[in-house]
């Protein structure tokens, strides 16, 4: 049998993990093969941390940004795009699908919108199956 | 270690300060209580029953057992078992106790 | 369905006192002992009332199987007095079915009603005053006084008045309420035999009330002792007139009983009225109390005469017959056909016709 | 402390059945409590409880742990609980992490046993790895100013400043529009139920109060520009619109100008001129204001009265603040035409009457007083969006009992009216159910229709007739004839309400009104330290309510800033000087400007300004040598935790 | 109890604080963390063993369904280890005198517990030795405790007291206590306290269901009412599961009565009570997750879901299935077999109805718990009809005398979020009074 996906998911403290919290308060349903870290604004994250996720053993990374609810930044989704695109380009370079990467603003109320997400990925990673590295 | 003097409980210091005499009613419903629950528990002894088993058994009101059986659940002296197909849990002793 | 806010207020005159307080919970309905499935009363019609949708108020037979119980003005959480609406929309029905617009005088106006009693009664009592025969002050000779041919002749004068207006409110009451097609003959014979004299000889609905046993039985002994009198009038009138009877006679027993009815019958009702003493006591119109003091002051003066004539006292026996009749007439002519009294036709009637319907909803739907 | 000297406690909560029936916790501690650096691992019914905070404390207390995992639910609800805890306990309230099993677990993964305790375990372990490179902190102290920013001149703002200042807190309130008194000045004579006393005189009473208390600076006709810095030490610049009028004037003023326009004073029903003057009796300021948008400068009010002076300029003023109350407060909801018949002469919006009422004194209809008036309830309210139709989902909360006592209101002055009330559900909650009661005595008609089948408003004629399903009533069609029909509207966060949590970065919620933090927790708490938020800017609600909230939200900011200092949270960057090589690549990163280069000894380095940073970490991808590093959150650790995910390798 | 009292002691110290506040329901809570977190020294009194009030007893609280306990219990530890606040439990304020502005002098029965609180641990051995069962109150009778028992599992303190009135001093719980805490020679303490300003915030009690006779409570065992269903869908929830009273079965068709008690002259109360129809939809909410099978009904007039979330809340029970009939109950008989059999008019299709349910709970209204209001002395706090305390229109939690603060239910029905706003509120206001205060002294 096929080990189902894991998926690293980034959260933002004041916004997307409390909507990643409000999927779980509204009893909605993802895979528990995720694990969370949680950052204070996704513009911190380094394309290295995406690149030893999938290294370490993840099927895909998740970053759930604040989009333009960002305490901390007007740009914070601009600044995260760069990061998971420079992850994508390093993950190519070694013959890793860029898919395994992405990235989505989740609300602090958006427990709905990231289950869908969450859920989504999940099937997509299942399709790629494991890492080729 | 020798046994330490025995002292006047508190307990029995204030009943001599109050002269203090059960009440008959207080007194009637702790003897009820305990031969209620005395036969619930022997009901219980070596087998699993549902409420409505129990109420037959001991010829006490269901309400009532579940009453003392809920009671004795919180004291951990029984414990809920599997449930029954219409809805009622059948009760034990609480095990190792 | 177009509101009309002038319903609400026309009820509040004929004795819906609290009805704008109702916030629709249903309790009323869930609550009263003769509300069913298909016919629910009271709060449909204290919605039609609110809302002034009189076709349907009209259209509707329900108010007829309510008993007053007062169990729903008991229970009421926003003390909105249904039990008093309905009592008001039987008024208001009353108003309705009757097309001479006598009823609606008496119903909005005490002073036209009392006027109108007075005047039946001066008629009356100037009527034998001018019209009655030889005055034998030896004995009480009634038949001289005012044979029983005239009063007769009254009797069934006005019998046949009051029971051509009542028939034809009736027949107006029939057309408002009919819902549905046509039935054969037979099923309108065989619903009526099975409906109506039943009902008007038991009133056994009433008993279905909580509690109501007493009433019932109070209501029953004033329609039986009623009904005696009734019989007693107008099968027997001659003989009465004529003779003196010893104290077992049938006549004077079933006399006797008849008074005695009456007088508890309606000396119950008015204590119970003044004492306020259930809900469907408390608030009474003044057309209850005018019906009830006729009722109580033609018993006695019933009474009066039969002690007068037995101690042999023809002035007072002659002076009372005409007070006597004098108060008959209005008890009879107002309250039958347009008030209060009309109810002992349109209870029944409105089982029956509602039997009908249910019938006539029954043929539109094919039976499974 | 370096990793060999952290020892680690892991408690696990049981949150009385909430993680325990999904989460088998007993595994969860079997299996964490061989991770190593773990020297304790327990599960208890309740962690946050006085007994599960003393589990921690004890063995904090005793040496045995040095740094602490709990497990439990969401660390917006409990992280500082026991952050407290340690502190108590004497250890380093930093040498934590908080791990959510709850909301993140448990609750997500119900009926998943296993998944859901390997989830657990995966997050305990990552908490750990964390842990283990943990380094004791400390608050981050700094002075606060003795002062409150207080945003908007409505009921709230008012109840807020006034607080403050008999506190003994300097206020400062900028209020938008020229005067006082916002959305409850334009209530007017409506009373407040159940005290019968109307809303202008409540409004009335705290402007006289507060006006002259030598703690509060008012600013009228301004705006909040810019805020920067942080709690305990906000730069607020405000901008002030000139009134162009240095004092009062004598005679009708507003006469002498030719312009007009709608008066929004009456919610529009009325008309003014370009010179507002003071709305009613006891406003403030008590001079009068020209609405430089709609005047062309025509220069007639200047000759009528000495006090114009149309040279004036807008200014600008710079406060330092503790701590910011927005009270931004509420628009009424303004339906689209043809909604509910608006548009139709006759149509009007509850907040129309209440200005009519106010302005005239009653209310006509082509000139007659109108004899019959519908109130159709919930207009732009509780409407699903399913269909994609519906205006606002949220019950806006008072405008039954606005209705209810605009209609009493209306009864008051016409007392034949007739009055029909067509609404879903009549939610005049606790004592206003006798304000729905006296309605009803009065001889108000109700009438209930479903969602399904809105009323609706038509002209015949020169009448409105109503059209609606009555649900009391076998549904049948009702047709009511209306001289006037009044569509009861919500509330909708306002302008102001958009325009600061703009300016803020405040959040909103789905509603569009501002977020609390937590409805029962921090109620009036901002994510923002140092901001709160009062009235009708958080949710809608009535004028007790939004008193009460407005008080509340003075609490905290009293207690924040009487203090004379905020302690903020130690997460901020650093440079490891001995990694910079000062190519300046954080400096443009940073939004806060909080990054500067510093001479260290014989070179130059990188150096945070900890009071400016936010902590962020935007900065962190921009230093090609990892240089710059968020304290509390290392690259380090973060890579650790990655890596312990999974159980130290692909074969978990 | 009345021999005990008669042996109470007037404690010779005279204390002194900003603040007296009574009543240690989340209001109260808030009220003197909000006081003391502004520097203020507040008394906090409580007339249970312990604080929490009724919050803490709850299940889950309505919009969010946080768990009760999770946002009371951290308030209950906090208000017992603030520094700026003692906390005394089982206590009564007897006498409230005020004698001058912004002087008042409190008269306090400290209740003895005859435990040592400062030996207990709080490990339950008494309650296991106790012959003597009674009825719990904290689980509104739905299962017995000893006659020295622990509150709750979540209480504050979490200490044992003994229940004297029901005691039969048999000494059993102190034979067994490890810790020889128990002790029966403690002996009950008026104290005589001076403070600056009172808060009332004693909040509520349910309406007492068996007055509407036509509910059958108190006669019909499976009709119970909300609260007890708040205790049976608790973390610390009396029974295993949710079970009927009765015979202890499941049920599966549970059905809701609303405005038991409120919007009803015929019970003496013509308003609403505020909460019962989100309390409501919040159990139906947790009874489908806890009973994924059962049906759940509402019978309801207005559902008044008023608040921030909650109709939206109210709309996601809908969509669960909860059903929602438009009707008030008027009449419900018990059956034989303990069925409950529910009499009532189907509004919105106008038909005469009846419903059998395996349980029926009545949504209960509040009314105020104001018995404190009689301590006062030379002053009267004004209430109205009901006894809720009447506050300023302009000033939402300030009572007509001077000085003396209101906050919470005491004031009127009202739910958690409105309580913590009204008790910091509360907070502010008495701050504004005792600095007023201060100025003038100085």
């Amino acid at each position: 049998m096929t080990r189902a996906p894991q998926i690293l998911v980034f959260t933002t403290s004041t916004i997307s993990d409390p909507g990643v919290a409000s999927a779980g308060l509204m009893r909605l349903k993802y895979p528990p093969q995720t694990a969370i870290i949680r950052v204070p604004c996704s513009s911190m994250i380094r394309p290295e941390w995406i690149v030893l996720a999938i290294e370490s053993g993840f099927d895909g990374v998740f970053v759930a940004a604040d989009g333009t609810d960002c305490p901390y930044l007007r740009d914070c989704t601009e600044r995260t795009a760069r990061g998971v695109e420079a992850a994508q380009k390093i993950l190519a370079s070694r013959g890793v699908e860029p898919e395994r990467v992405r990235m989505a603003a989740v609300c602090s109320v958006c427990g709905e919108a990231f289950v869908r997400i969450i859920n989504d990925f999940f099937n997509a990673l299942s399709r790629l199956g494991p890492v080729r590295l | 270690m020798g046994e330490a003097p025995r002292r006047e409980l508190t307990s029995e210091r204030l009943r001599r300060e109050l002269n203090f005499q059960v009440p008959e009613e207080l007194a009637r419903r702790v003897r009820e209580a305990a031969a209620i629950r005395a036969k619930i528990l022997k009901c219980l002894e070596g087998r699993e029953m549902t409420v409505r088993e129990i109420a037959r058994e001991a010829g006490i009101p269901e309400s009532v057992v579940f009453w003392h059986l809920m009671t004795m659940y919180k004291y951990n002296l029984v414990e809920p078992a599997e449930k029954t197909e219409d809805g009622l849990y059948k009760y034990r002793l609480k095990r190792g106790r | 369905m177009r509101v009309d806010h002038r319903l609400a207020d026309e009820l509040r005159e004929l004795g819906a006192r609290n009805i704008s307080q109702c916030y629709s919970c249903g309790v009323c309905t869930a609550i009263c002992p003769l509300s069913e499935e298909g016919r629910e009363i009271p709060r449909r019609m204290v919605r039609y009332a609110v809302l002034g949708l009189r076709d349907r108020l009209e259209r509707s037979l329900e108010p007829w199987l309510c008993y007053y119980c007062g169990e729903c003005t008991k229970s009421c959480p926003r003390g909105a007095d249904p039990g008093a609406l309905m009592m008001a929309v039987r008024r208001y029905l009353i108003t309705r079915y009757d097309f001479t617009g006598i009823s609606r005088v008496l119903y909005r106006s005490p002073l036209a009603e009392a006027l109108l009693a007075a005047a039946l009664f001066l008629a009356v009592v100037l009527g034998v005053y001018f019209l009655h025969g030889p005055v034998n002050l030896e004995r009480v000779d009634m038949e001289s006084f005012l044979p029983a041919g005239v009063v007769d002749a009254a009797d069934i004068a006005v019998a046949a008045t009051l029971a051509s207006l009542l028939l034809a409110n009736a027949y107006r009451m029939y057309r408002l309420t009919r819902r549905g097609p046509r039935l054969p003959l037979t099923a309108y014979i065989t619903e009526l035999v099975k409906t109506v004299p039943p009902h008007f000889f038991t009133q056994l609905r009433m008993l279905k009330c909580r509690g109501s046993v007493r009433d019932w039985v109070m209501h029953a002994l004033t329609a039986y002792g009623y009904g005696i009198v009734f019989v007693l009038v107008v099968l027997f009138l001659r003989a009465i007139h004529a003779g003196v009877y010893p104290a077992a006679h049938p006549l004077r027993l079933a006399g006797y009983v008849a008074s005695a009815l009456l007088l508890a019958g309606a000396g119950y009702a008015i204590y119970g009225r003044a004492r306020r003493s259930s809900v469907a006591r408390q608030y009474s119109h003044p057309t209850d109390w005018l019906f009830l003091i006729l009722l109580l002051l033609t018993t006695l003066t019933g009474v009066a005469l039969h002690v007068f004539k037995y101690l042999n006292m023809p002035l007072e026996a002659y002076v009372c017959y005409a007070v006597h009749l004098g108060l008959a007439a209005p008890l009879l002519i107002l309250e039958v056909p347009f008030a209060k009294w009309s109810h002992i036709a349109y209870r029944p009637l409105a089982i029956y016709f509602a039997r009908l319907n249910e019938l006539r909803a029954r043929r539109l739907q094919p039976s499974p | 402390m370096t990793g060999g000297g952290v020892r680690i406690g892991v408690y696990v909560c049981h949150c009385g059945g909430n993680i325990s029936d999904t989460v088998d916790v007993k595994r969860v501690v079997e299996e964490v409590g061989k991770e190593p650096g773990v020297v304790t691992a327990v599960d208890f019914p309740f962690m946050c409880s006085e007994a599960g905070q003393k589990l921690v404390e004890d063995d904090v207390r005793s040496g045995r742990v040095n740094a602490v995992v709990v497990a439990a639910c969401s660390p917006r609800l409990h992280e500082a609980t026991f952050r407290a805890a340690i502190s108590r306990a004497g250890g380093n309230p930093y040498m934590y992490y908080h791990v959510d099993i709850r909301e993140e677990c448990s609750w997500a993964h119900e009926g998943d046993r296993e998944g859901a305790t390997e989830k657990a375990i995966r997050h305990v372990r990552m908490a750990v790895a964390y842990l283990r490179r943990a380094e004791p902190l400390s608050k981050i102290k700094a002075a606060s100013e003795r002062s409150v920013l207080v945003i908007g001149g409505g009921l709230a703002g008012l109840r807020a400043a006034l607080d403050l200042a008999e506190a003994g807190v300097r206020v400062y309130l900028v209020e938008r529009s020229p005067f006082l008194g916002g959305n409850a000045a334009r209530l007017g004579a409506l009373k407040v139920f159940p005290y019968g006393r109307p809303a202008i005189d409540i409004v009335r009473s705290l402007i006289g109060k507060l006006v002259g208390r030598r703690e509060v600076t008012i600013f009228t006709n301004a705006e909040v520009e810019a805020v920067s810095g942080y709690i305990g030490n906000f730069d607020v610049r405000i901008k002030v619109w000139p009134r162009y009028f240095k004092g009062k004037c004598a005679g009708d003023l507003a006469r002498v100008c030719p312009k007009r326009a709608r008066d929004e004073f009456y919610f529009g029903v009325a008309e003014r001129t370009a010179i507002l003057l003071p709305p009613f009796e006891g406003a403030y300021p008590d001079i009068p204001a020209i609405d430089i948008n709609l005047c062309d400068r025509c220069g007639l009010c200047a000759k009528a009265c000495p006090s114009v002076d149309l040279s004036q300029e807008p200014q600008t003023v710079s406060v330092r603040v503790g701590a910011i109350i927005a009270a931004t407060g509420f628009r009424p909801y303004a339906p689209r035409n043809g909604e509910c018949g608006r548009g139709l002469p006759g149509v009007i919006t509850l907040h129309e009457l209440v200005g009519a009422l106010n302005k005239f004194g009653g209310i006509r209809v082509d000139g007659r007083a109108p004899e019959s008036a519908v109130f159709i309830y919930c207009v732009g309210s509780r409407q699903r969006r399913a269909g994609g139709e519906g205006a606002n989902e949220y019950c806006s909360r008072y405008c039954c009992i606005a209705a209810l006592d605009a209609a009493l209101h209306l009864r008051e002055l016409l007392p034949g009216v007739r009055i029909y009330h067509v609404a879903r559900d009549i939610r005049s909650y606790g004592v206003n159910e006798l304000l729905y009661e006296a309605a009803g005595r009065l001889g108000d008609v109700f009438v209930k229709y479903s969602e399904e089948a809105p009323p609706r408003v038509e002209r015949q004629g020169d009448k409105l007739v109503v059209r609606v399903r009555d649900v009391l009533t076998e549904s049948v069609e009702l047709e009511i004839p209306a001289d006037l029909v009044v569509l009861v509207t919500g509330m909708e966060p306002s302008d102001g309400t958009a325009a600061i949590a703009e300016r803020l970065k405040l959040q909103r919620g789905p509603d569009g009104f501002l977020q609390e933090v937590h409805p029962k927790l921090k109620p009036v708490e901002t994510a923002l330290g140092g901001i709160f938020i009062a009235g009708t800017a958080q949710a809608p609600r009535g004028v007790a309510e939004t008193l009460a909230s407005a008080s509340a939200a003075a609490a905290r900011a009293a207690s924040l800033v009487l203090r004379g200092y905020v302690e903020l949270e130690p997460f901020v960057a650093y440079v490891d000087a001995s990694k910079c090589n000062a190519c300046e690549a954080c400096i443009s990163e940073c939004p806060y400007g909080a990054i500067e280069i510093v001479r260290a000894g014989s070179r130059e380095v990188a150096s945070v300004n900890e009071a400016l940073c936010k902590g962020c970490g935007a900065c962190i991808p921009a230093c090609p040598n990892s240089a710059i590093q968020l304290r509390g959150l290392t690259s380090a650790q973060i890579e650790d935790m990655i890596r312990s995910a999974l159980g130290h390798g692909r074969s978990a | 109890m009345q021999k005990i009292l008669e042996r109470a002691e007037a404690a010779g110290e005279q204390l002194s604080y900003d603040a007296v506040v009574i009543g240690g329901g989340i209001a109260g809570m808030e009220a003197s963390l909000s006081l003391a977190d502004m520097g203020y020294r507040v008394l906090l009194v409580e007339r249970e063993p312990t604080i929490g009030g009724k919050m803490f007893l709850l299940s889950k609280v309505f919009p969010t369904l946080d768990c009760a306990s999770c946002i009371a219990t951290p308030k209950m530890a906090a208000a017992a280890r603030h520094p700026n606040i003692t906390l005394w439990t089982y206590s009564e304020v007897r006498r409230v005198r005020a004698l001058d502005r912004g002087a008042f002098e409190v008269d306090i029965l400290r209740k003895p517990r005859f435990v040592n609180e400062s030996l207990c641990t709080g490990c339950g051995l008494c309650e296991d030795a106790c012959p003597v069962v009674v009825p719990k109150e904290l689980d509104f009778g739905l299962r017995g405790r000893k006659a020295v028992y622990i509150p709750l599992d979540t209480a504050v303190p979490r200490k044992a007291v003994v229940d004297i009135d029901n005691c039969i001093l048999c000494g059993q719980c102190e034979r067994r206590c490890p810790a020889g805490a128990i002790d029966f020679t403690q002996k009950p303490r008026v104290y005589r306290v001076r403070a600056r300003a009172v808060v009332i915030a004693t909040g509520c009690r349910p309406f007492p269901a068996e007055l509407k006779e036509a509910y059958g409570y108190g006669r019909t065992p499976n009709v119970i009412t909300a609260l007890q269903m708040e205790r049976l869908l608790a973390p610390t929830r009396p029974y295993n599961a949710v079970l009927r009273p009765s015979d202890g079965r499941e049920p599966g068709n549970i059905g809701y009565v609303l405005c038991a008690g409120s919007r009803d002259v015929t019970a003496g109360n013509p308003r609403c009570s505020q909460v019962c129809c989100m309390y409501s939809i919040k159990q139906a909410q947790l009874l489908l997750g806890a009973l994924p099978l059962a049906d759940v009904t509402i019978y309801y007039m207005d559902v008044r879901a008023y608040g921030k979330g909650f109709e939206e809340f109210y709309q996601r029970a809908r969509s669960m299935g909860v059903k929602f009939v438009r009707g008030r109950v008027a009449r419900i008989e018990g059956l034989p077999n303990g069925d409950v059999r529910v009499m009532y008019e189907d509004v919105e299709e106008g038909r005469l109805k009846s419903a059998v349910h395996d349980l029926v709970v009545l949504a209960v209204g509040l009314l105020p718990d104001n018995e404190v209001l009689k301590a006062f002395e030379g002053v009267t706090i004004h209430t109205d009809e009901l006894g809720f305390v009447k506050v300023d229109p302009e000033d939402p939690v300030r009572t007509n005398v001077e000085g003396v603060f209101a906050a919470g239910c005491i004031t009127g029905p009202k739910d958690i979020p409105d309580t913590i706003l009204e008790a910091a509120a509360a907070a502010m206001r008495c701050a504004a009074f005792l600095k007023e205060v201060e100025a003038r002294q100085t």
